[in-house]
């Protein structure tokens, strides 16, 4: 039985105690310390792009529309953040700032709430001059200031803005004044149909991978995708943050030519897209399970096998040549995941 | 001498108990007429034995009465002779009060078995012949005694035979029994081939003094027969098992009354047949098989998962301090051996009659299935309480009282003799006192507190009969434990010199001067011996104090509300009233029998498993046990006496 | 009239002076100077010396739930009982020259009336039926069966030197044993006594329960053992009996070991000339300061300093460790005793 | 009885009894760090009582996952009176990064009037021990409130 700590015990008996006497002696955080945080709201241009890489999304904002602009209220809901700064690092203009400040103690939730609200003006609606090199958006839009700077790198003749109109066959066309190569749309395609080449400026679409599900229309930011269904678009980078149904100011001409189109797809590839939706029963209003289990609606359904792979139970089995969509059912949580992710609602939960 | 004068009282009350047995065959049908008999044929004797204490006690009168009024002729004791001195009335009183509440306890205990006129029969036999053994004054009649009481307990030990193990148990303690008895006729056989006299008082006039051979033969044989009967360490195992399977009301008989009959030999054999009780060797002797004893049945009744086999074995442990106190051969040693055990006669019977009760309500005395008992039948759990209390010997009870008496004897023996062994003894008894009450804290936790398993949930109080038996002896406890003073004053410390003045105790049989010229030396005179001599404990005082401070503190906790603790206010709070079980639903989980002190078992584990294979449970080896013990007896006896 | 006076004499001695308040006091105190020390001991700051007291009342205060699965009656009654007990005990143990009651028990019955507080809670543990408290209890009563032998040769051995000093055989009564070492000096200062001592200062964290064989309550491992289903006043009492409990053991140390220092005390009031009633009043309030004094010194180096070096061990080491080292201290001194050393 | 004495010392002894309800250890090793020498809040009278009937604050950490939520408000519901509910960490206010999970059950103030939360994910010893001096204040005027 060896006591190890009797020195130590009788000299510490008459040394002055290590506390920190916390209430009495106020004691400050560390250097760089991320503790409450501070928002600028002048600062901050609503690019959502804190809220989106927030992981334990902490971050909301609400838009208020008033006469000289939106009114944007954005709150930071302390007491979901993990404190990692992301948003932080993400926010290009320095809205976020972390404090050393870390008493955040609340007995009513309200108290862990930080918002701050801004005004965003529209963009200055000059008249388009001639040259694209105009600086139309005023600082605060970095986005078109890029496009207009690509269009002149590639020193392609500066063709008066030609209007951009959706293919027939239901995959998606690019619209290359918008488009910032980002590659987000190649990222989110479920197919892998899409290259994108952020150097070489170059978007290339695979006619037989793709599937025509439209992830990639939906995730792409600038809206410099368009499916079947929208309407043609000039080909002028977008103004902000010009929602799709935005009056397309600048005059409509297509100019499919800026694409390169790769050889013309097989004719079956369409036919089928065509045929089921062809034997689909008159869809009635399609009636959700009881059991908290996932129903499918074959007129909506594209077969694209999202909903298959997201399944956490893998209880999804679908077959797009086939176009069979089997349900394990003791399998399934009933999660809900593939309704959610299904980019066609075609699965009722 | 007119028909009722007090010399006829001890025939009385022998002949009361087997004529009770006579009756009870005769008009044992009838419920009532049988109750009736065999109350009256307990409580007479008690009677007649209580108003003896005046005179014999009090008065030191021995009474001596001869069968047939054959008094001695020339010296020569002819006829069978009763002789009644203090330390017979006081088995005698032992006998006849356990006798008396386990009769009480059986009215109601009984009623479910079947052929129980039988069984009071039987009771009543046995009781006879432990009276006979303690009042009879003559050697033979003792064994005659000794042969009924075993029958008598063998065939009430085998009553339940559906009982798993009774008959065997039974078998067991008739083999070994027998050995005992066969023991005893040898050598009142060669004592009576030597003296030619069966009369105890002439006996212990001539004997002592000229040990032939055969004589010492004769002692070991005796105090082996008379070791068998009071189930001493060789012959300790049956005893569990009669207790185990014995109806409740009997085992009060075999560990409250049997084991005192052989005490009683014992002390018959060594302090007046022979009185060889001054020789150092004879006083080591009984005092290492009293702490052996002492110490292995305290062990094994911790070890046990078994309610009555752990009262059987704390019975022979106490017996162990019975034997040790008396082994001392000092006035305090033997006033408190046999303070000690009347004490043992009253909580032990008490206990056993609590465990009836639960074997009555829940029909199983095994501690691994009960619990939680105490709600259902509180005031068994209360009787229980003070039993237990008492045997583990906590301060305000009689256990404590002669306890506390035997410490001191046996300290002041060793201060005495200035040998450290006995103050090792006092250890010893210290030690297996604190055992004894961890196994009565295992008990009580197994069996009355902790969780009901579904089986007892159907338990209710016992009938008042069996509560009224167990009052009186919880009663008797509370009472010699509070005044020890009077206890030993009337009782023991009379006894006691009684012990010693094997003197007088043969004049009044043989006539006066007889022992003066028998023995030529002076009488052994009586050791001077007091309670308060010996230390200072006041009981009633301690108590008094206790309830000042106890009311003292119950009237500033009752007007700070302290009992009218959150009642259940309503009903959607009920998790809050369930037991802590890290957050999970309360489910049954009793924690008693077999995982009780762990650390204490975890140690000694080798002594455990030793002890474990020993106790085998087989004839065999315990009646190998009990020759092989008559062989180091007879060594004993021929070397050193 | 002389049985009222004397009623209220006796009715004090319980309720104020070596009764209820002073040892409710002095308790608290110790425990409260044994947390203090076993915090300075670790380099940080400590509760307040009176937290025992703020624990105490607070406990008062809270709302005493008693689960539906306890044994209702004998669950609320354990404490009090606990608590008389140990405010009995703490009259039979002499103030250096002042003792209480002379003829009502000696060291053998002490050594018992230890045992009352103790199963009083073994008893409301029983009662609460929970399987926590079930495992506490039976870790309680190894702890006692462990402390119990060395604790009886200790007592064995004062015994013998007193009794053989006196040459009255042995001597059990505590006030003859303070009585001898007033006049010959404390029994500290002979040599069969000095492992004696050291064996009872190893006991003291054992009977008191205190940190390294605090294994029947340890709240990490079995939820506060046998206090799991305790709250409000009659945990409270349980504290505060533990804590009445130290201060009776380590005043039966000082009435033991330490006897002599009352004659000092005396003959110092003697030699300031100071002579009657007053003298009287005087050396008895020193005596109690001495006492205190030496508690608090006494709970430092065996309760504090033992609390702060050691981990709490498990059940069967307590019991070996006290079956073998501590029994043996003791039987040295025995023996050295017996053999008029 | 000293009514007024029960009030001060309630709110200079507050036990503290700890649930982690699935959390990722990082708020329990610093409630932990609360009681080591550094900050030792020991000195304002906080302990960690052993179980739930001991108890005066309950500090639960972790997002009350679907497993411990019956066990969580079972053993809150076991402690006696006068008590308060501190949620340590933001897991127990909002389920942070596990928020929508299928196994976590949301904040606990869904389920358990929670009286003060102590946000950071693993908020700094400092803020526990306002946070606790909080709680011991709402606990005093609880006691005050009481019958």
């Amino acid at each position: 039985m060896d006591l190890p700590f009797i020195k130590e015990a009788i000299s510490q008996l008459f040394s002055k105690p290590s506390t920190a006497m916390y209430p009495a002696v106020p004691s400050e955080a560390a250097e760089n310390y991320r503790g409450r945080i501070v928002f600028h709201p002048d600062k901050c241009i609503n690019c959502m792009m804190c809220e989106r890489v927030c992981s334990g999304n902490a971050i909301s904002h609400t838009v208020e529309k008033t006469d000289e602009g939106d009114k944007v209220t954005r709150t930071f809901y302390l007491g979901s953040c993990t404190f990692c700064a992301t948003c932080m690092d993400f926010c290009g203009h320095g809205a976020i700032e972390f404090t050393r400040d870390y008493h955040m103690i609340a007995t009513k939730e309200e108290d862990l709430m930080v918002s701050g609200t801004f005004i965003k003006k529209p963009p200055v609606r000059k008249a388009p001059p001639a040259k694209p090199a105009a600086p139309a958006a005023s600082a605060k839009e970095p986005a078109a200031v890029t496009c207009e700077t690509i269009a002149a790198e590639e020193g392609k003749a500066a063709a008066p803005a030609a209007m951009i109109a959706p293919r027939d066959d239901g995959k998606p066309v690019q619209v290359p004044a918008r488009c910032v190569y980002c590659t987000l749309c190649a990222k989110k395609c479920p197919a892998g149909a899409l290259t994108v080449d952020r150097a070489a400026k170059t978007w290339t679409l695979d006619e037989d991978l793709c599937v025509g599900c439209g992830t990639c229309a939906e995730a792409c930011t600038k809206k410099a995708i368009l499916m079947p269904g929208d309407e043609p678009v000039a080909n002028v980078p977008a103004p902000k943050p010009a929602p799709k149904a935005a009056p397309a100011a600048a005059p409509a001409a297509p100019a499919p030519k800026a694409e390169e189109k790769p050889a013309e797809e097989p004719k079956a590839e369409e036919k089928p897209v065509e045929a089921p939706k062809a034997e689909e029963k008159p869809a009635e209003a399609l009636q959700p399970r009881d059991d908290g289990k996932p129903v499918q609606d074959p007129s909506k359904c594209v077969y694209c096998t999202i909903c298959a792979k997201k399944c956490p139970a893998g209880a999804l089995t679908v077959d797009r040549a086939a176009k069979t969509w089997t349900l394990d059912e003791d399998l399934c949580v009933g999660c809900g995941t593939c309704a959610e992710s299904c980019p066609k609602k075609a699965i009722l939960i | 001498m007119s028909f009722l004068s007090y010399q006829h009282f001890p025939i009385f009350t022998i002949m009361l108990y087997f004529l009770g047995a006579f009756l009870i065959v005769v008009f044992g049908k009838a419920k009532a007429l049988r109750h009736a008999v065999a109350f009256l044929c307990t409580a007479g004797p008690l009677a007649l034995l209580i108003s003896l204490i005046g005179r014999v006690m009090v008065h030191g009168e021995i009474i001596s009465y001869w069968m047939g009024n054959r008094t001695p002729v020339g010296d020569y004791a002819i006829g069978i002779a009763l002789e009644v001195d203090a330390l017979s009335l006081f088995f005698g009183l032992l006998v006849a009060t356990a006798v008396f509440v386990a009769c009480l306890y059986s009215f109601r205990y009984m009623e479910r078995d079947h052929n129980v006129p039988q069984y009071y029969t039987l009771y009543l036999m046995l009781a006879g012949g432990v009276m006979g053994l303690v009042l009879s004054g003559d050697l033979f009649n003792m064994f005659i005694m000794v042969e009924i009481l075993t029958f008598a307990a063998v065939a009430l030990t085998a009553f339940r035979n559906k009982v798993t193990g009774a008959l065997e148990a039974a078998f067991k303690y008739l083999v070994v029994g027998s050995i005992g008895s066969t023991c005893i006729l040898a050598g009142t056989i060669i004592l009576y081939a030597q003296a030619r006299t069966l009369n105890l008082a002439q006996l212990a006039a001539v004997i002592p003094g000229n040990f032939g051979v055969s004589t010492k033969l004769a002692f070991a044989l005796l105090f082996i027969g008379f070791c068998t009967k009071a189930f001493i360490v060789p012959f300790h195992p049956l005893a569990a098992d009669a207790h185990g399977a014995a109806p409740a009301s009997v085992s009060v008989l075999i560990s409250g009354v049997l084991t005192k009959s052989g005490i009683y030999g014992i002390i018959r054999l060594v302090f007046f047949l022979f009185q060889t009780m001054n020789l150092g060797t004879m006083q080591f002797w009984l005092v290492f098989l009293g702490s052996v004893s002492m110490f292995v049945c305290v062990t094994m009744a911790l070890a046990q998962h078994d309610f009555k086999r752990l009262l059987a074995f704390h019975s022979i442990s106490q017996i162990g301090y019975v034997l040790t106190a008396v082994g001392l051969a000092t006035g305090l040693g033997i006033s408190a051996g046999l303070y000690h055990a009347m004490n043992h006669t009253l909580f032990k019977g008490l206990l056993f009659l609590a465990a009836g009760a639960v074997l009555h309500e829940t029909g199983t005395t095994d501690l691994g299935k009960l619990g939680g008992l105490a709600k259902k039948m509180p005031h068994t759990a209360a009787l229980f309480l003070i039993g237990a209390a008492s045997i583990s010997g906590i301060p305000p009870f009689n256990g404590f009282a002669s306890k506390w008496l035997i410490y001191q004897a046996t300290y002041q023996k060793a201060a005495e003799t200035g040998n450290i062994g006995f103050a090792l003894v006092t250890v010893i008894a210290l030690v297996t006192s604190t055992l004894t009450l961890a196994s009565f804290v295992k008990v009580t936790q197994s069996v009355f507190f902790g969780q009901m398993p579904e089986e007892c949930k159907n338990a209710k109080e016992v009938p008042f009969g069996m509560r009224f038996a167990m009052g009186i002896l919880a009663l008797l406890c509370i009472l010699t434990g509070l005044f020890p003073g009077l206890v030993t004053r009337y009782l023991t410390e009379p006894a006691a010199k009684a012990a010693f003045a094997a003197g007088n105790y043969i004049n009044a049989m043989m006539g006066q001067g007889y022992a003066e010229r028998i023995m030529g030396a002076a009488a052994p005179g009586a050791p001077a011996v007091s309670f308060a001599s010996s230390g200072v404990w006041s009981p009633l005082s301690w108590l008094l104090l206790l309830m000042i401070a106890l009311l003292a503190i119950c009237v500033v906790a009752l007007s700070g509300k302290y009992d009218k603790v959150s009642v259940r206010s309503s009903k959607e709070v009920e998790k809050k009233y369930q037991l802590f079980y890290g957050g999970e639903t309360q489910s049954f989980s009793q924690v008693g029998g077999g995982d009780l002190f762990w650390g204490f078992k975890h140690n000694w584990r080798h002594y455990f498993s030793f002890m474990h294979d020993l106790h085998s449970g087989i004839v065999n080896d315990y009646s190998l046990w009990a020759v092989v013990a008559l062989a180091l007896a007879i060594v004993y006896a021929l070397i050193v006496l | 009239m002389l049985l009222v006076l004397n009623a209220l004499k006796y009715l004090a001695y319980i309720l104020i002076f070596p009764g209820f308040l002073f040892s409710f006091l002095v308790g608290m105190l110790l425990t409260g100077i044994d947390r203090k020390i076993v915090a300075r001991m670790q380099k940080r700051v400590g509760p307040p010396i009176l937290q025992p007291f703020y624990d105490f009342f607070k406990l008062l205060g809270k709302e005493t739930i008693v689960p539906d699965a306890a044994n209702r009656r004998v669950f609320l009654l354990a404490p009090l009982v606990g608590l008389a007990g140990i405010t009995v005990l703490q009259l039979f143990i002499p103030v250096f020259h002042f003792h209480v009651f002379d003829n009502v028990a000696d060291v053998i019955v002490i050594l018992y009336l230890l045992l009352i507080p103790a199963l009083a809670e073994i008893l409301g543990a029983a009662a609460s039926g929970s399987p926590y408290a079930g495992v506490g209890l039976s870790r309680e009563m190894v702890t006692i069966l462990a402390v119990e032998l060395p604790l009886l040769l200790v007592l064995l051995a004062v015994a013998k030197t007193v009794g053989s000093a006196m040459g009255r055989g042995l001597v059990f009564s505590l006030s003859t044993i303070v009585g001898y070492q007033e006049l010959h000096g404390s029994l500290i200062t002979k040599l069969s006594m000095i492992p004696a001592a050291v064996a009872f200062l190893l006991i003291i964290p054992g009977e008191t329960g205190s940190h390294p064989f605090d294994t029947a309550e340890a709240e990490t491992e079995i939820c506060e053992g046998m206090m799991a289903e305790y709250s409000g006043a009659p945990l409270g009492v349980y504290k505060l009996t533990h804590a009445m409990k130290i201060f009776t053991v380590v005043s039966l140390f000082v009435a033991l070991f330490l006897g002599g220092i009352g004659a000092g005390i005396q003959n110092l009031v003697a030699a300031i000339g100071l002579s009657g009633a007053f003298a009287g009043a005087l050396s008895l309030l020193l005596q109690i300061l001495v006492l205190v004094l030496l508690s608090i010194v006494l709970t430092i180096v065996c309760i504090s300093f033992v609390h702060a070096i050691t981990a709490r061990l498990r059940i069967e080491q307590v019991f070996k460790y006290y079956w073998t080292i501590v029994t043996c201290f003791a039987l040295v001194s025995l023996v050295m005793a017996w053999y008029g050393l | 009885m000293f009514k007024k004495l029960i009030e001060e010392s309630t709110g200079k002894s507050p036990w503290l009894f700890h649930i982690n309800a699935g959390s990722c250890n990082g708020c329990d090793i610093e409630l932990v760090a609360v009681l080591t020498p550094r900050y030792d809040a020991e000195r304002l009278g906080f302990k960690l009582a052993g179980s739930p009937r001991q108890a005066d604050i309950v500090v639960v950490t972790g997002p009350i996952t679907a497993q411990s939520l019956p066990r969580v408000l079972r053993t809150i519901e076991q402690v006696p009176e006068p008590r308060c509910i501190v949620t340590m960490g933001s897991c127990p206010q909002s389920g942070n990064v596990f928020r929508g999970s299928y196994s976590i059950c949301g904040p606990l103030s869904k389920y358990v009037h929670v009286d003060v939360d102590v946000a950071g994910c693993t908020p700094k010893p400092e803020a526990v021990i306002d946070g606790l001096a909080l709680a011991t204040k709402i606990l005093q005027q609880k006691r005050r409130e009481m019958k």
